[in-house]
Parts: structure tokens; C-alpha cells; sequence
């Protein structure tokens, strides 16, 4: 199951790492108004690189290994990409190119300077995002994840306080504080793993794990610092106010995948470390404060003023249901496909929509010149087609036909039932009846009779970028068994799979 | 040999605790930097001692790396100290 | 019956007590001396540990670099008078939040005691590598950071590019391309001109030591980076050197020097050696050598940036 | 003459010793803290230089030797420097 | 009681002592030595593990103790990201404050 050697296709891991990073430091000397054509520039070839892998990886029907420098774990590090690295990859191609689309008139570079502050900075970290995610999805090595969630902290933490003002400098710190909490926690859990196992290589790991207190201790601490990063409900407090205050294009980015990031190694931890591990009672607690965010995050959507924080607080209940994917998915029963499925669905669903939504409360913030959703009477009949986005992406968010998002909850529904754990039917139910009620409350007015005055017409771009990623989320709730199939690749309680 | 060292080792340190005591009752902020600077040189006097008598090897570059940094961290407390005090514009 | 016990008791208790003072100490300015001689009673442990190479590094970075970070941002604190920080919490809390942490600090020493007998270990492996296709260094932890987990070596040093950028960019849009504030103030009187004049030759004399024993003995690039960087930082403080403009071009090369290198070599590998980031057998430790010389460069330009913060406007000095 | 030499780091060390115990006692004793400071900012440094001058026997090369006496001169160098710094910080202070 | 042991339960007091004054105190630059205990008891941590590891000649594993070279340098490169954040936060408001309701809430409505 578990192979360190290189595979013959592996070189592709190292080139989509090494392509944006070589774009970090190119841009960061060159400077100026270069990092961003570096930016465009690196975004197509990253995006080709991730659909070679996921090609490689189809292929072949098992993942694709690279043992960096030659040595093979448990003394070298190995990056490894499965079905759901390959499709992640993917997601984080096609999110961030549209991010850096989109942002190309907020921050363009000034004319008659050669370098500005907002441009350099949001460029640079823009491509470390996408680097640090790259790791992540690939990195076969828990201390190298951890240099990659250290990474991706440092990139989107500045992003959040781009602009200055003083909510946002709070904000952001408040993010580094609450995520480097995060990484320390994680570490702790790391360097217990080698001082029970001496490797952090994962399948080896996976070889040789087995229930003792140290093994539940250094689990359970690097979930605590994943889930203070994740922003699972109680640890949420810091993501409302970080996402609403950054850039649009920014928000879309943090909302759509950073958070991903962390909830991505949460699964490879008990997926793929610890599968082996008798884990109903923890899949039970963490789907009990997925349900909890699912509720608490809708009721707080419902009572916001302003779009951004509405949007931010739909994320909180959205990363609830990421939660459900360990009580659904858990064993190697018929059901766990179903409810392996819906999770990685619920994943893609929500990068998509949401990033849709952010970018379409940046174009209505910047056309109308603020965002309270008090005051957006009538404005539907000026923004149609930015209307037409948050309302496709609140059908994928709330989990009606046809969209991603209800595949995920349809999905599972089924497994809730299949397992005979009904109960977490209800979580799933009422939060897209909340769901429900917090769109309504944008739409309504929005397409009501009152009038409202643009400060400035619709970027056309922006709004086209948006309602594309809308049509991606659609578009995955027409996706075919293969691609379910797809995502089995590599896992190792797959049922039915070699 | 070994236990000739550490007994001066541990004399030493008991003289950096009382001078750690210093610091915490101290009131004023020279004095607590100056119960530190003395912290350096005691540190220093028993790291020596104890890695000389466990065996632990280019333990001399470790006391040269803190002999520098305790100078380096008191040149920044004297800067603090002066800002707290209203930076006189030479 | 040996000393040694109790010794390591008493400097274990020493600890203990300093980070609890640390934590209660009413004042800000006791708190942040006290992290200063906590980091040196660290390299006391590191030393005990057997872990001369980390003793320095936390030594050099834990402490001393970081040190004189607080102590810095408390003297730009300070000079702001309206700080005004929140009422303390009320005694419930602090009751439960000190049992939630005497719990988390009761069940990792319990861990601390119940890890397995014999431990497992690399070192068979790393000594096996070192003696075979291992670049042929007398550390152990040198082979370890720059050949077996050279990934995390590189990506440590983008993790450090990327955290100038982030203290550059919290300045104001005007302020972009001027230098960050100066450590003083005022000109520095006589004796300090002196003592840095003095200590800056010495000490670089002495990081650039560290660095070149590393391949063999304890230290290396990290260690001795950290000490130029501290004595660059010793003379812009005696205002004999100023610190440079964030746009320098000088600057940036020298800050992404040591990742820049390591990934052409790494590139390079796939070619010459058959792997990225493997290192041709036979010249393995010259490319090593000339790596650590470029991430030396690296470190010794990012340490100062991230302790002298972003860049100010002209009338803000 | 390892016998010798023993002793000599013996007389050496627990000299050096002595002063840094003495520099202590001598500062609980003055009645102003700063003064007994002061007493004990020279105490220590002869007590360093003690310590440093028992342990040269016993330095596994020339080169660690030298190191030794090095770290001395550079804990003299910013003690005395770090002194005038300090009183002058001081005298402005205490005004 | 070995060094190694002895030096867990250091590790361990700290990591608790850190974890403690990161929640309680108010103040970020407080909350930042805090994180620092807490990331100085975790590299002990390592340096444990790398101590009992000591094999095949060495004095101890070089692996954990190569990691947390890596660590204390990224640990300080988040102190310096936390410092200028605090630094800018006070020179733009006037306040270091955390507390989200006194940032968020709009002008004229009750947010919650």
C-alpha cells in the first residue's frame, strides 16, 4: 500500500512546489510591477501541472511518489499525490488564478512608481498561498506540513490587514495569534509522533501506529491546533472579522481555500496516519462541533448587518459540514465511500461558492460603496449578473438541485441513513433551512422595488470571474461516479479499492 | 574530577538565582539590567564548568555566542531605558 | 551518589520559576528582562541535552534576537502613552483557565514519562548516510537540515522572506521605499560607539567561525548567521550604520540569496545527480559549503529587517 | 604533571568560585542594592576570569584555549563599557 | 530521575504555564512571551526525544535536534510578524485591544 520509492511521473510534484516559489522570489527581487505579471504568468502552467497530476494519478490508479534528494523516508521526506491532492491541486489552480484575475485593478501598481506597498505585497503572498497549499496537498511529511502551515500563515495574515485600518490590524492579529496557537499545538503533536515512531513519513507512520497514550496525546493536540486554524466552531472567533475586513479578492482566497488547508491535513491525520485506530468516539466529537458550527455559524449569518460578515459567517456553518465527513466516513463500511464523497464534495462545493460570493460582495462593496445589507434595496436591477451569482451560490451553499453542494449534503443524508446514525440528519437539515434564510435575506431586498445609486459601474471582468466559479460549484452536482472513483485513490481503508 | 566542577557549577547558579531574586524584587528597571548582565557572566562561569565536566563537545563557541548576546541585549535595554526617559537630541 | 541530579533539579526549578514570573509579573518591562535571562538558563538545558548546535541556536535566536525584538517593541510601546490595555480578567476565569492548563501540562508530563522503551531513533540511519552517500560532514545536524531535509531548510528560508514582507507591509503606502526607523534615536554618547566599534568586528569575526566549523563541529549557518545578524544590529543601534531602504536592490538579492541557490542547486540535482535537491557524489560538500555560505547572506539580512520593522515616512523619524 | 595541573584548575575554579559566592553575599549585605551591584559586577568578572583560567588545562586544543580567553575579554569589555552606560542612563534617570 | 525525564516535565510545565498566559492576559505583547514559553517547552520537547534516541555513536538523534533549529527560526519569524502588527495596531489606534466587538461593530447597529 504504502511505497516510498519515486515513481516515474513523481517529478511533477516537485515542479508545481517549485514553480510558484520560484515566482516568490523572482517577484520579491524584481519588485515593483513585476510580481504581478510573474503572477499571471505562473498561474497557467500551475494550473497545467495540477491537471498532469490528476491525469498521472488517474492513470496509474494509485498515487504518484517523489522521495526528494533520492532518500526515501523515514530519513528523507517523500511528497505523495492522491485522488484528493490531485483535485484539491486542481481547485487551488483554478481559485487562485481567478483571485489574481480579479485583483488585477485593485492592485495594479501605481503609474509613475516603481514599486507600491498593497501591489507588492498582495502579489507575493498571493503566490505563497498557492505554494504553501501545493505543499500541503503533496507533503507525505508531518514536520514538512508543518514548515507548509507555517507558510501559509505567513501569507495570509498580511493579506487580511492589506489595507491599514485599524479593525483589520486587530483582525490579523488576532489570525496570527489564534493560528500560531495552531502551529505550536501541531508541532507538539509532531515531535511526539517521532519520539514514539522515529519517522513522520505518513504511510509509515500509518505502519506503525497503534493505540497508546502517546499516540492519542500527539493526536489529539495536532487536531486542536488544526481545527484553532480550521476556525471549527468554538475555535471560530477569530474568522468572521479577518475574512469580512481583507480585499475581496483576498476573502476569497481565505475563505475558499486556506481553511481548506488546515481541514485537509485534519483528514489526513485520521484518514491516513491513524486509520488503523478504533476512532468512533473522537468521529463523534468532532461531528458533534461540526453540527454546533453548522447551527451557531447560520444563526450568526442571520443577524449580520453587513454582506462581507454575512459571508464569513455562512464559512463558519459551511466548515461545520467538513466536519461530518468523520463520523460518515469513518470504518470500511459500504457507506464510508458515500460519506467520503460527500465530504471531499462538500469541500470542492464550498471553495467555489464561496470564493463566488466573496468576489461578488467585492464587485456590489466597490459599485455601491458599501455592503450593508440594509441599504441594497433594488440594487439587483443595476447588478443583475452579480445578483444572479450570490443567488447560484446560495443554491449551492443552502444544498438545493442543481449544484455541488447538494450532492454533498444529498450524499450525505445517505450515509446518515445508510449508518444508521440519523441523527446527524439534522444538523445537515436545519442548517440548510438557516442557509435558506440568510441568502433570502440578501436576495430579498436586493430584488425588490427600491432604487439605488451606483458610485462607480460594475467591473464587467470581475463579475464574469465570479459568476464563472459559481458555474464550477453548479457544475459539480452533474459530476459522474468516476470522479468519485477518483478520489478512493490512495486511501487506505478504501472499501472495494486494492 | 566531574563532581569538583559541578559543586562549582552549582554554587554558581545558586549565585545567579539570588541574583534573579534581584530582578524580581528590584523596582527599578537599571537595576533588573544589571542583575541580568551579572545573570550572563555566572551563566557563562557554570555552563563552562558543567559542559567541561559532562564531555560536551564546542561547548566554547556556545559561551562565546552568549557572551556576545548578553552585550548585544544590553546595548538594546540602555537604548529602551533612554527612550523611556526622553531621548536627549544630540 | 553524583551532584549532577541535583543540580539539573535546581536548574529545573530555576526555570520554572522564571517563566512563572514571566507570565504573573505586574509589569510589562519585568516581564520582558525576565524572557532574556530565561533564554540563557534555556542554553543551559540545551547543554545538558547534549545539543550544543541548539543551545546556540536558542541562545542566538530564542533568546538573544528575540529578546531584544521585545525589548524593542516595548520601547516603541512606550514612547505611545495612550496604550490602554483591557481590565484583567476576573478570578473565575483565570481559576479555569489555570486548571485547563494544569491539566494539559499534568497529561503531557505523564506522555513525557510513558514514551517507549527503548526509544526508537534515526541515528543508525543518519550515521549509515553519513558514512555512505552523505555529503561526507562531521555534524550530524548539518547533514540532517542541508541534505536529508533540505526541503524544509529552503522553505524555512521562504517562511522568513515571507515574514519581512509581512513587517514591511504593515508601514503606511507613503512610507514604501524609505528605510525603517532607526534603533536610537539620538546620538549615541562616546562609551557606546566604543563597545560597538569594538564588539561588531569581534562578533562577526566570531559568527563567521561558527558558521565555517559548522560542517564539522557545532554550528553552522543558522548559529552563525544569527550572530552577524545580532552584530549588524549592534551597529545600527550606535547609529554607525543606518538601517537600509526596504527597496534596496542589494537588499533583496542578499535576501533571497540562500533560497534562490538552493533551488538552482536543487534543480540542478534532477540533472546532474538523478533527484531534485540530491547532491552530486564526490562534490557533494563543496555545493554544500557554497549553499550554507548563500543562506548565511540570508539570514544575516533577515533577522535585522524583522527587529527593525517596516519602513517609516520621512517625517515620522 | 596532569596531577599538577589538576590542582591548579582545583585552586583556580574554587577561587573563582569564592568571588562569585563573596560578589553575592556582599551584595545582600550593602544597604543600597546599587552599590552591591556594582561590588558584585567586579566580583563576578575576576570570578569568570578564575573560572576560565582553571578550565585552560583542561581545553582539548590551543584553539579552545583561546576561545576560553576570549569570551573573558569579551564579558570585561562590555561589562566596563555596559557600566559607564548604565550610570550614565542613571544619573539622568535619577535626577 | 534522568536529565531526560527531569527535563519533560519542564517542557511540560511550560508548554501549561504558556498556554495559561497566552488566554488569560489582554495585552498582545504579553500573549507573545506566553506563545514563546509555550514554544520553548515544545522544542525541550524535541531536544528530549533527540537525547533518548542517542544511537549508533551519536550523543543523540540528529533528526529532532536538526527540526528544532528549524523551529526556534520560525517561531521568531512569527514574533516579528506579531510585533509589528501590535506596533502598527497602537500607532494607527491609539489601543492594542483584541476584543472583536470594539473593531466590528457598525456605526449605528447593533451587531449582535
Amino acid at each position: 500500500m504504502a511505497e516510498s520509492g519515486t515513481t516515474p511521473d513523481g517529478y511533477l510534484l516537485v515542479l508545481a512546489i517549485l514553480l510558484p516559489l520560484a515566482g516568490i522570489l523572482l517577484s520579491f527581487l524584481i519588485g515593483g510591477r513585476y510580481a504581478e505579471r510573474v503572477t499571471l504568468c505562473s498561474t497557467p502552467f500551475g494550473f497545467a501541472l495540477a491537471c498532469a497530476i490528476a491525469f498521472h494519478v488517474g492513470q496509474a490508479g494509485k498515487p504518484i511518489v517523489y522521495a526528494i534528494g533520492g532518500l526515501p523516508p523515514p530519513l528523507g521526506i517523500a511528497l505523495r499525490a492522491d485522488g484528493i491532492s490531485a483535485v484539491m491541486l486542481i481547485a487551488a489552480a483554478v481559485i487562485v488564478t481567478a483571485a489574481a484575475f480579479y485583483a488585477r485593478a485593485k492592485f495594479a501598481t501605481p503609474d509613475g512608481v516603481r514599486e507600491s506597498r498593497g501591489a507588492l505585497t498582495f502579489w507575493i503572498m498571493l503566490q505563497a498561498i498557492w505554494t504553501a497549499l501545493t505543499i500541503i496537498f503533496v507533503g507525505g511529511d508531518l514536520f514538512n506540513l508543518y514548515v507548509a502551515l507555517e507558510l501559509l500563515t505567513f501569507a495570509a495574515v498580511p493579506l487580511v490587514c492589506i489595507d491599514g485600518r485599524p479593525e483589520t490590524l486587530a483582525a490579523a492579529l488576532r489570525y496570527l495569534l489564534f493560528a500560531l496557537f495552531g502551529s505550536i499545538s501541531y508541532l507538539l503533536g509532531v515531535v511526539l509522533f517521532y519520539g514514539a515512531y522515529a519517522t513522520l513519513d505518513i504511510p509509515l507512520l500509518a505502519q506503525r501506529v497503534q493505540a497508546t497514550p502517546v499516540v492519542w496525546t500527539a493526536a489529539a493536540l495536532m487536531t486542536a491546533g488544526l481545527l484553532a486554524k480550521t476556525a471549527l466552531f468554538p475555535l471560530h472567533l477569530w474568522l468572521p472579522p479577518a475574512h469580512a475586513n481583507a480585499p475581496a479578492a483576498a476573502s476569497a482566497v481565505l475563505s475558499g481555500l486556506v481553511v481548506k488547508g488546515s481541514f485537509f491535513l485534519v483528514l489526513r491525520l485520521w484518514f491516513y496516519v491513524l486509520p488503523s485506530l478504533p476512532t468512533e468516539n473522537v468521529a463523534a466529537v468532532l461531528g458533534s462541533l461540526g453540527s454546533a458550527a453548522i447551527i451557531m455559524g447560520s444563526i450568526m449569518a442571520l443577524r449580520q448587518a453587513r454582506l462581507k460578515l454575512l459571508i464569513a459567517y455562512s464559512t463558519v456553518a459551511q466548515i461545520g459540514y467538513l466536519f461530518l465527513v468523520f463520523p460518515l466516513a469513518a470504518g470500511t463500511h459500504t457507506w464510508s465511500t458515500i460519506g467520503w464523497s460527500a465530504g471531499l464534495m462538500q469541500v470542492l462545493a464550498h471553495a467555489f461558492a464561496k470564493a463566488a460570493m466573496f468576489f461578488s460582495a467585492g464587485v456590489l462593496a466597490e459599485a455601491l460603496g458599501h455592503d450593508q445589507i440594509a441599504k441594497l434595496g433594488g440594487a439587483a436591477h443595476v447588478l443583475p449578473l452579480t445578483f444572479l451569482t450570490i443567488a447560484l451560490g446560495g443554491l449551492s451553499l443552502m444544498g438545493l438541485p442543481p449544484s455541488g453542494g447538494f450532492s454533498a449534503k444529498w450524499l450525505m443524508l445517505q450515509a446518515s441513513i445508510a449508518s444508521g446514525q440519523w441523527f446527524w440528519t439534522l444538523p445537515v437539515l436545519g442548517g440548510g433551512l438557516l442557509a435558506a434564510g440568510y441568502v433570502y435575506r440578501i436576495l430579498a431586498p436586493a430584488l425588490s422595488d427600491g432604487q439605488v445609486t451606483l458610485e462607480l459601474p460594475p467591473k464587467r471582468s470581475q463579475e464574469v470571474i465570479a459568476f464563472a466559479l459559481t458555474m464550477v460549484a453548479l457544475a459539480l452536482g452533474f459530476a459522474p461516479q468516476t470522479f468519485f472513483d477518483f478520489l478512493e485513490i490512495g486511501r487506505p481503508m478504501a472499501a472495494g479499492l486494492p | 574530577m566531574s563532581e569538583l566542577l559541578f559543586a562549582a557549577a552549582s554554587l554558581i547558579v545558586l549565585t545567579v538565582a539570588v541574583g534573579l531574586v534581584r530582578i524580581f524584587r528590584g523596582s527599578d528597571d537599571v537595576e533588573r539590567l544589571m542583575a541580568v548582565q551579572l545573570l550572563g557572566t555566572g551563566g557563562i562561569a557554570a555552563l563552562l564548568l558543567v559542559a567541561y565536566a559532562t564531555n560536551v563537545p564546542g561547548v566554547e563557541d556556545v559561551a562565546l555566542g552568549l557572551a556576545l548576546l548578553a552585550a548585544f541585549a544590553t546595548i538594546a535595554f540602555i537604548n529602551l531605558i533612554d527612550a523611556e526617559q526622553g531621548d536627549i537630541e544630540a | 551518589m553524583s551532584l549532577l541530579p541535583y543540580f539539573d533539579v535546581g536548574l529545573a526549578l530555576l526555570i520554572v520559576g522564571v517563566a512563572v514570573w514571566i507570565i504573573a509579573a505586574r509589569d510589562l518591562f519585568a516581564s520582558v528582562v525576565s524572557y532574556v535571562a530565561y533564554g540563557l538558563l534555556l542554553a543551559f538545558v540545551w547543554i545538558r541535552l547534549y545539543a550544543p548546535d541548539v543551545a546556540l541556536t536558542e541562545a542566538a535566536v530564542g533568546g538573544g534576537v528575540t529578546g531584544v525584538l521585545l525589548i524593542t517593541a516595548g520601547k516603541r510601546l512606550g514612547a505611545l502613552k495612550s496604550i490602554a490595555p483591557e481590565a484583567q480578567p476576573g478570578l473565575g476565569f483565570k481559576l479555569r483557565i489555570g486548571v485547563l492548563a494544569a491539566l494539559v501540562a499534568a497529561a503531557l508530563g505523564a506522555v513525557m514519562i510513558m514514551l517507549p522503551d527503548p526509544p526508537p531513533s534515526l541515528a543508525p540511519q543518519a550515521a549509515a548516510a553519513a558514512a555512505g552517500a552523505g555529503a561526507g560532514l562531521g555534524n550530524p545536524i548539518t547533514a540532517v537540515l542541508i541534505s536529508y531535509r533540505s526541503f524544509d531548510t529552503m522553505l524555512e528560508k521562504i517562511v522568513l522572506i515571507l515574514a519581512v514582507l509581512a513587517v514591511w507591509s504593515v508601514g503606511s503606502d507613503k512610507a514604501w521605499g524609505n528605510t525603517p526607523a532607526p534603533f536610537r534615536q539620538s546620538k549615541p554618547y562616546a562609551p557606546m560607539v566604543f563597545l560597538a566599534q569594538m564588539l561588531a568586528p569581534i562578533g562577526a569575526l566570531i559568527g563567521l567561525h561558527i558558521f565555517w566549523v559548522g560542517a564539522d563541529a557545532p554550528g553552522g549557518a543558522f548559529q552563525g548567521g544569527a550572530l552577524l545578524a545580532a552584530m549588524w544590529m549592534v551597529a545600527m543601534m550606535a547609529r554607525l550604520v543606518e538601517p537600509p531602504r526596504v527597496d534596496a536592490r542589494w537588499l533583496r538579492l542578499a535576501l533571497i540569496a540562500g533560497p534562490a541557490v538552493f533551488l538552482i542547486v536543487g534543480l540542478a540535482g534532477e540533472f546532474v545527480a538523478g533527484a531534485f535537491f540530491a547532491y552530486p557524489p564526490g562534490i557533494a560538500k563543496p555545493i554544500i559549503l557554497i549553499i550554507e555560505a548563500f543562506m548565511l547572506l540570508s539570514i544575516t539580512a533577515s533577522l535585522p529587517m524583522l527587529v527593525a520593522g517596516p519602513p517609516i515616512e520621512r517625517s515620522e523619524k | 604533571m596532569t596531577g599538577l595541573l589538576d590542582l591548579f584548575s582545583i585552586a583556580a575554579i574554587g577561587a573563582g568560585t569564592f568571588f562569585f559566592f563573596a560578589g553575592t553575599v556582599g551584595l545582600l549585605r550593602f544597604p543600597d542594592s546599587l552599590t552591591g551591584l556594582h561590588a558584585l559586577a567586579k566580583a563576578d568578572n575576576l570570578g569568570l576570569g578564575l573560572v576560565v583560567l582553571g578550565l585552560i588545562p583542561r581545553a582539548d586544543s590551543a584553539l579552545s584555549a583561546l576561545k576560553l580567553i576570549v569570551i573573558w575579554a569579551l564579558v570585561l569589555l562590555s561589562g566596563a563599557s555596559t557600566s559607564q552606560l548604565i550610570g550614565r542612563a542613571l544619573r539622568r534617570g535619577r535626577k | 530521575m534522568t536529565p531526560s525525564v527531569l527535563a519533560g516535565l519542564v517542557g511540560a510545565a511550560l508548554v501549561g504555564l504558556g498556554l495559561y498566559g497566552l488566554i488569560i492576559h489582554p495585552h498582545p505583547l504579553r500573549k507573545l512571551l506566553a506563545f514563546n514559553l509555550i514554544g520553548s517547552g515544545v522544542f525541550l520537547v524535541f531536544g528530549i526525544i533527540a537525547r533518548r534516541g542517542a544511537a549508533a555513536g551519536f550523543a543523540f538523534d540528529p533528526v529532532p535536534q536538526a527540526l528544532v533549529i528549524t523551529g526556534i527560526v520560525v517561531a521568531f519569524a512569527a514574533s516579528a510578524v506579531a510585533v509589528a502588527l501590535i506596533l502598527r495596531l497602537a500607532a494607527v489606534a491609539g489601543s492594542v485591544t483584541l476584543d472583536p466587538e470594539a473593531w466590528t461593530r457598525p456605526k449605528g447597529e447593533d451587531a449582535r
